[in-house]
């Protein structure tokens, strides 16, 4: 996270991509040169249902400014249905985030196929958009974890 | 009651069907049962308590219990049931090693709520319908039950016993409560409304792991937190972040399998209405994924350990309700 | 004490020319734990694997991170380099910083600052990295093939060859498929039949291979090497050992009026039927539905039962049942084929209305010695001579709609080319006009074929499509379409009208994906593992795909698809065992609750549980119901890791605290 | 070639030309089609190639009877009655004139004409 008097808010993104679908869509949005800010940085993980909701919290609790998770498209899931398990449990974590007065939108999942490279860009591009504008993120943040 | 309890006890005891009884017996004060085991009928004449006050759910003692040589005798209310059913479905007690005596309720006393009456130095209860006796060292006073009726009481969900073998009394019915009242209400208030009054809720937490210790859906051989290798290891919250970091992984791991219990309330000594999380979870699993109660059986997979290929998606969340 | 070694990559200037390599090396030089970081043109290069090799044993490297392109490019490529060196290759991690960075951001400063970011990452990560060693899981020496058809026979044929057991399973009642049904092929139009009746003889004589006939797989379990297939032999009231084929059954049944499926309902056959005369087995089935007998209800019941006297080997039994067969498979290979489509949606076509409008398969067993006509065109109506046939192409081909099939369905050119020369070529007064979008003829031979059939035979190829079919009072039918090259609208009195339909596969093939965790596409082909370099064998390991379930093809096209999914299942027979995927589940017991979540959300079966023996205080000890993974079974993905409520499950490769360290360095 | 004007008449159409993939099955399927001088086919490759004034010119135009028959069976779902359509309205639309004037009716009513006819008169050639 930079914030800095003179500049606009960057905003810090971290992506859960699964390796099968949407790591190879973000390669393939490489790969085709489609930019995305560099707000965002992907953690490969083997799929999406290995994203623990620990993971998002740390993420926050570090300074991320937005999560989004993302996998195969359901019924697409090379694990056969890891991903219908992520979007239970993703619905619950959001909703419960939401409860707690945490914004909504600084979370999302999104299904991304090792296709879909320009839709990989594309929501990058309107996520990291919006969390920009919620501005930094202080509901969910660990103030030993702020940087100066 | 208790005197019917205590004769079931001992006439089981003496037959040889168990070995020990998980009961109660009185703490330091009148008011303050705790959970106790009993092996001969002489400990049960001495000890046994059960009153108005004895409100502790003694399922989740039953899941080192019941590991234990001999079979044990539990008294459980209808909402103990539900505690005993669900750890059954996860392998965490021995069921075949428990003799389940089902006891009826009609709500528990919530003891703050007599003090907060002003009411101090209290010897004793008697509860005529209605109405409420209390003796105390300073005389005697007479309230209204509803009045002093524990939360969880107020909000009960069922009187039914799910499981048993052995009832005393007659068996209740699912019933319609207004539990969810309080979750509609937050769902209403905007974000930021919702933020504040969380805020100063969880900002209370000492972290003294009571709802944790108490929940019976909390059984874990080791607790995630206590576990250096998790990541989130920790003992004692330092800010606001570490208060709502714990319990929105307590709640979450207990989503799907907390039957509501609303101990963790109830135990909760700076009052923070914590049930509301594991309400807030239920309400969801309810709407999006079908009517499902924790602990009604034995077979039913968790709704977060199932799926259907149908179900919404996680922007459900964005699209609904207050900003 | 960690000595991680940092490797950044140029890629020429793919990485080079929006991020500043050198300043990357220096600041990850930084690093703790970190002993050398250096820079390099090429990585994946020889030279530059050497870099990696020589740094392991130079520095005795106890981690690798190389900033380059995506995993998936090249992780197995330095995984290699560094077990070369001595390294364990599970200790290299790789910081993408090529698609994920230089591709995808402009400004230097930027890409620079988030690569660096990306290295630490993968920096923090290896620290956590342990050595894992991949287990090894042996592999059962049969294979499987679902479907008969000639794909199927010839994966068979070719397994068996090589010496390993085949199971072939077909639903219907005899193998040989489509190509069965076929009367003549392309491009040398030598008779269907001849050619493959042989393989279906020689594969019910192969002793290695067992035909299961009117048979279903009903369930897979297991992984590559390791399969278990439940095959469904469908009762088919007749015992396959003791039926000769001799067909006296057939002959004395009294339901004759049943639509003979193999003649595609043109003609009809007896309750108890022969498919055809070269049927593989050639046994007789009985059609419950219609049989006089088994329609009852209670075949005790005096009713019929001429087939059973009339079989001189006793081989009718009303009271067989449903019988089911477990086997143990190394290697799976799906040949499920295709069906022309249901013509229903297309009401211009006129195909339901009138009888003279046929399919072009319904027009091979029109045309086939062995058909309902005994090998003589006649219209269906009347059983006249038809003098005038429209042939329509892609009819549900190329669709954009609901209605029909957005491919190509490939082989209808060249059938069509093939109906309308066969016709010519036997009743030279009948004319035939083609209406075609393209005529698409790509293949050894192919366009020279079609070219006869304008040249040679005289058929009238017009580019245009038919807009409406209309049958008249007269038993003529009215072909309504556009003339594209002389712009005009035509109106063609013809007696038959065959539609080219565009094909699908079989609806067998979605539960059998399901059930063999393999993918499909949105049109239920099979996805096969990689479109360009690995096309007979699907994404999941151990299945192969062979023929058109995994695309429209003609015979030849199958045929070769089929062997080399044969070669694929060889290569992966003749092992003894095959390494496992090391990245797997692992549940620590001490932490187990043994509470089940994990194995409820297991898509392999890969977790089960035990009683084991705990110490607890004071010299006591318990009994504890723990979780333990099959190593071989579990595919990695990590469901378990967060249905586990203590974190006692984790998953090597991908652990907790290597993401959360990961996570950490990001947000750094 | 006139680029505003193949802007204009792909978009008052809402159709992709592009979709087509020249089977002609629009022209085979058409009633209207020896009333016509351009066909259905032709329209959507005219259009494409943006020769729209020469359709425009044409009574083709006024001579299709909307009857969706070419939407409906083209297999590529390109919709060629939308786009004479919406070249029809073009050329209204330029001249700036509507050809029929509702006080002009009630002269050419005729007791036999059917009231649909009058209604889709007044869509074809009114703005």
């Amino acid at each position: 996270m930079q914030v800095n008097d003179n500049k606009e808010f960057q905003p810090l993104i971290v992506a859960f991509c699964c390796n099968w679908c949407s790591y190879a869509g973000a390669d393939l949005s490489g790969t085709n040169r489609l930019n995305y800010p560099t707000n965002v940085k992907i953690i490969r993980v083997p799929c999406s249902c290995r994203v623990n909701p620990m993971f998002i919290l740390r993420a926050f609790q570090r300074g991320a400014d937005g999560v989004i998770l993302c996998g195969c498209h359901p019924g697409d899931c090379h694990y056969t249905s890891g991903n219908y398990f992520t979007r239970r449990r993703m619905t619950l974590l959001f909703s419960m985030l939401d409860f707690l007065g945490i914004e909504r939108d600084r979370t999302r999942v999104e299904w991304v196929s090792a296709a879909e490279g320009a839709k990989f860009a594309a929501t990058m591009n309107e996520f990291t958009e919006a969390v920009k504008k919620l501005g930094p993120n202080r509901r969910l943040e660990d103030l030993r974890c702020r940087k100066q | 009651m208790q005197e019917a309890m205590i004769s079931k006890a001992k006439q089981l005891l003496a037959d040889g069907t168990v070995t020990r009884v998980i009961g109660w017996k009185k703490g330091e004060f009148a008011y303050d049962i705790t959970p106790a085991i009993f092996e001969s009928s002489e400990e049960i004449d001495r000890d046994f308590v059960y009153d108005d006050f004895t409100s502790t759910n003694v399922s989740k003692y039953l899941v080192k219990e019941s590991k234990k040589e001999g079979k044990i005798l539990a008294f459980l209310k209808p909402c103990d049931t539900y505690s005993l059913n669900q750890l059954t479905k996860e392998h965490r007690v021995d069921r075949d090693n428990i003799y389940v005596v089902g006891i009826p309720s009609d709500g528990k006393l919530d003891i703050e709520k007599i003090k907060a009456k002003g009411i101090t130095g209290i010897t004793g209860v008697e509860r005529d319908g209605e109405t409420l006796k209390i003796s105390t060292v300073y005389g005697d006073e007479t309230m209204s039950v509803a009045d002093v009726m524990s939360n969880k009481c107020i909000s009960c969900k069922s009187k039914k016993h799910v499981t048993y073998d052995e009832l005393i009394g007659e068996d209740g019915e699912v019933i319609t409560s207004d539990r969810f009242d309080m979750v509609e209400k937050l769902e209403n208030m905007t974000s930021e409304e919702r933020y504040n009054f969380w805020r100063g809720e969880l900002s209370k937490c000492i972290r003294c792991n009571a709802c944790r210790n108490v929940c019976p859906a909390c059984t874990c051989e080791n607790c995630v937190f206590n576990n250096p290798d998790s990541g989130v290891e920790n003992k004692a919250a330092a800010d606001s972040f570490e208060e709502n970091m714990f319990h929105i992984i307590r709640a979450f791991h207990v989503a799907g399998r907390c039957t509501d219990c609303g101990e963790c309330s109830r135990v909760c000594p700076q009052n923070i209405p914590l049930h509301l999380l594991n309400r807030k979870f239920i309400k969801d699993i309810n709407s999006l994924y079908g009517e499902y109660q924790a602990g009604a059986d034995t077979t039913t997979k968790a709704p977060l350990n199932d799926y259907t290929t149908e179900d919404c998606e996680a922007s459900i969340v964005h699209e609904r309700g207050v900003e | 004490m960690q000595k991680i070694g940092v490797f950044v990559c140029h890629c020429g200037t793919n990485i080079a020319a929006t991020v500043d390599v050198k300043a990357v090396a220096e600041a990850l030089s930084h690093e703790a734990g970190v002993v050398i970081s250096q820079e390099y043109q090429y990585m994946c290069s020889e030279a530059g694997q050497n870099l990696v090799k020589d740094a392991i044993k130079e520095h005795g490297l106890t981690g690798v991170v190389i900033c380059s392109c995506s995993p998936r490019m090249h992780e197995n490529t330095f995984r290699k380099a560094a077990a070369a060196a001595g390294l364990n290759p599970y200790l290299v991690e790789i910081a993408n910083i090529r698609e994920q960075c230089s591709w995808i951001h402009k400004d230097i400063a930027t890409a620079t600052e988030k690569a660096i970011i990306l290295g630490k990452a993968a920096i923090a990560k290896v620290h956590l990295n342990t050595p894992l060693v991949a287990g090894e899981s042996p592999v059962a020496k049969r294979a499987l093939v679902i479907g008969g058809g000639i794909a199927g026979i010839q994966t068979a044929l070719d397994i068996a060859e090589a010496g390993f057991e085949v199971d072939i399973v077909e639903k219907e009642a005899t193998i040989g498929g489509k190509m069965a049904q076929i009367d003549k092929t392309f491009p040398t139009l030598d008779c269907a039949a001849c050619i493959l009746t042989p393989k279906m003889v020689e594969a019910s004589q192969n002793e290695k291979i067992t035909i299961h006939s009117y048979s279903e797989v009903s369930a897979v379990k297991g992984f590559i090497g390791n399969f278990t297939a439940t095959i469904k032999k469908k009762r088919r009231f007749v015992d396959e050992t003791k039926c000769t084929g001799c067909g006296a059954c057939t002959e004395v049944c009294p339901m004759q009026k049943v639509p003979n499926a193999f003649n595609l309902g043109l003609n009809n056959r007896g309750a108890v039927y022969i498919p055809f005369a070269q049927a593989v087995p050639k046994v007789a089935t009985i059609d419950a539905n219609y049989c006089l007998k088994l329609r009852k209800g209670d075949v005790n019941e005096k009713v019929c039962g001429k087939c059973a006297a009339a079989c001189t080997v006793g081989a009718i039994n009303y009271h067989q049942q449903d019988e089911y067969i477990e086997q143990k498979y190394g290697a799976i290979v799906v040949a499920t084929g295709f069906n022309p489509i249901k013509l229903d949606k297309y009401d211009e076509f006129a195909y339901n209305q009138c009888p003279d409008v046929v399919t072009s398969l319904e027009l091979e067993r029109l045309m086939n010695a062995a058909g309902p006509n005994g090998g003589t065109l006649l219209r269906p109506s009347d059983k006249t001579h038809p003098h005038k046939i429209v042939f329509v192409q892609c009819v549900g081909s190329r669709c954009d709609d609901s209605k029909g099939k957005p491919y190509c369905s490939k082989i209808c050119c060249m059938y069509t080319a093939k109906h309308a020369m066969l016709i010519r070529e036997k009743y030279p007064d009948t004319e035939v006009y083609v209406f075609y979008i393209d005529v698409r003829t790509p293949g050894k031979n192919f366009d020279e074929f079609y070219r006869r059939a304008v040249e040679q035979y005289n058929v009238h190829y017009i580019k245009g499509m038919v807009g409406k079919v209309t049958p008249k009072a007269d038993g003529t039918i009215d072909v309504q379409a556009s003339d594209l090259l002389s712009n005009e609208q035509l109106h063609i009195d013809a007696d038959m009208v065959v539609l080219a339909t565009a094909i699908e596969p079989d609806k067998t093939a979605r539960p059998l994906a399901t059930m063999l965790t393999t993918q499909m596409d949105t049109n239920d082909f099979f996805t096969e593992a990689h479109a360009k370099l690995r096309p007979v064998e699907s994404a999941t390991a151990g299945i192969f795909l062979s023929g058109a379930c995994q695309g429209p093809k003609d015979i030849p096209e199958t045929v070769a698809q089929a062997s080399a999914a044969a070669s694929k299942a060889i290569g992966l027979l003749v092992k003894d065992s095959i390494t496992c995927n090391p990245c797997v589940a692992h549940s620590n017991e001490l932490m187990c609750n043994g509470c089940s979540a994990c194995e409820k959300v297991c898509p392999y079966g890969a977790i089960t549980y035990q009683d084991k023996e705990f110490r607890t205080p004071y010299r006591t000890t318990v009994m504890r119901r723990v979780a333990s993974v099959n190593p071989a079974v579990c595919q990695g993905c990590g469901a378990c890791t967060v249905a586990c409520p203590s974190g006692a499950m984790d998953l090597n490769g991908f652990s907790n605290s290597q993401i959360m360290a990961e996570v950490d360095a990001i947000c750094k | 070639m006139n680029n505003n004007l193949k802007e204009q008449v792909l978009r008052s159409s809402g159709v992709n030309v592009l979709k087509c993939m020249r089977c002609g099955k629009c022209s085979g399927t058409c009633p209207s089609y020896d009333e016509m001088e351009y066909h259905p086919h032709q329209f959507v490759y005219m259009v494409e190639k943006g020769d729209i004034e020469t359709l425009m010119e044409s009574k083709s135009i006024y001579k299709c009877l909307t009857c969706f028959a070419c939407v409906e069976r083209c297999p590529r779902g390109v919709e060629p009655a939308k786009v004479v359509e919406a070249v029809r309205l073009a050329t209204i639309r330029k001249q700036g004139n509507n050809h029929l004037i509702p006080d002009a009716i009630p002269e050419m009513l005729d007791e036999d004409l059917p009231q649909q006819a009058i209604v889709t008169a007044f869509r074809k050639y009114t703005k």
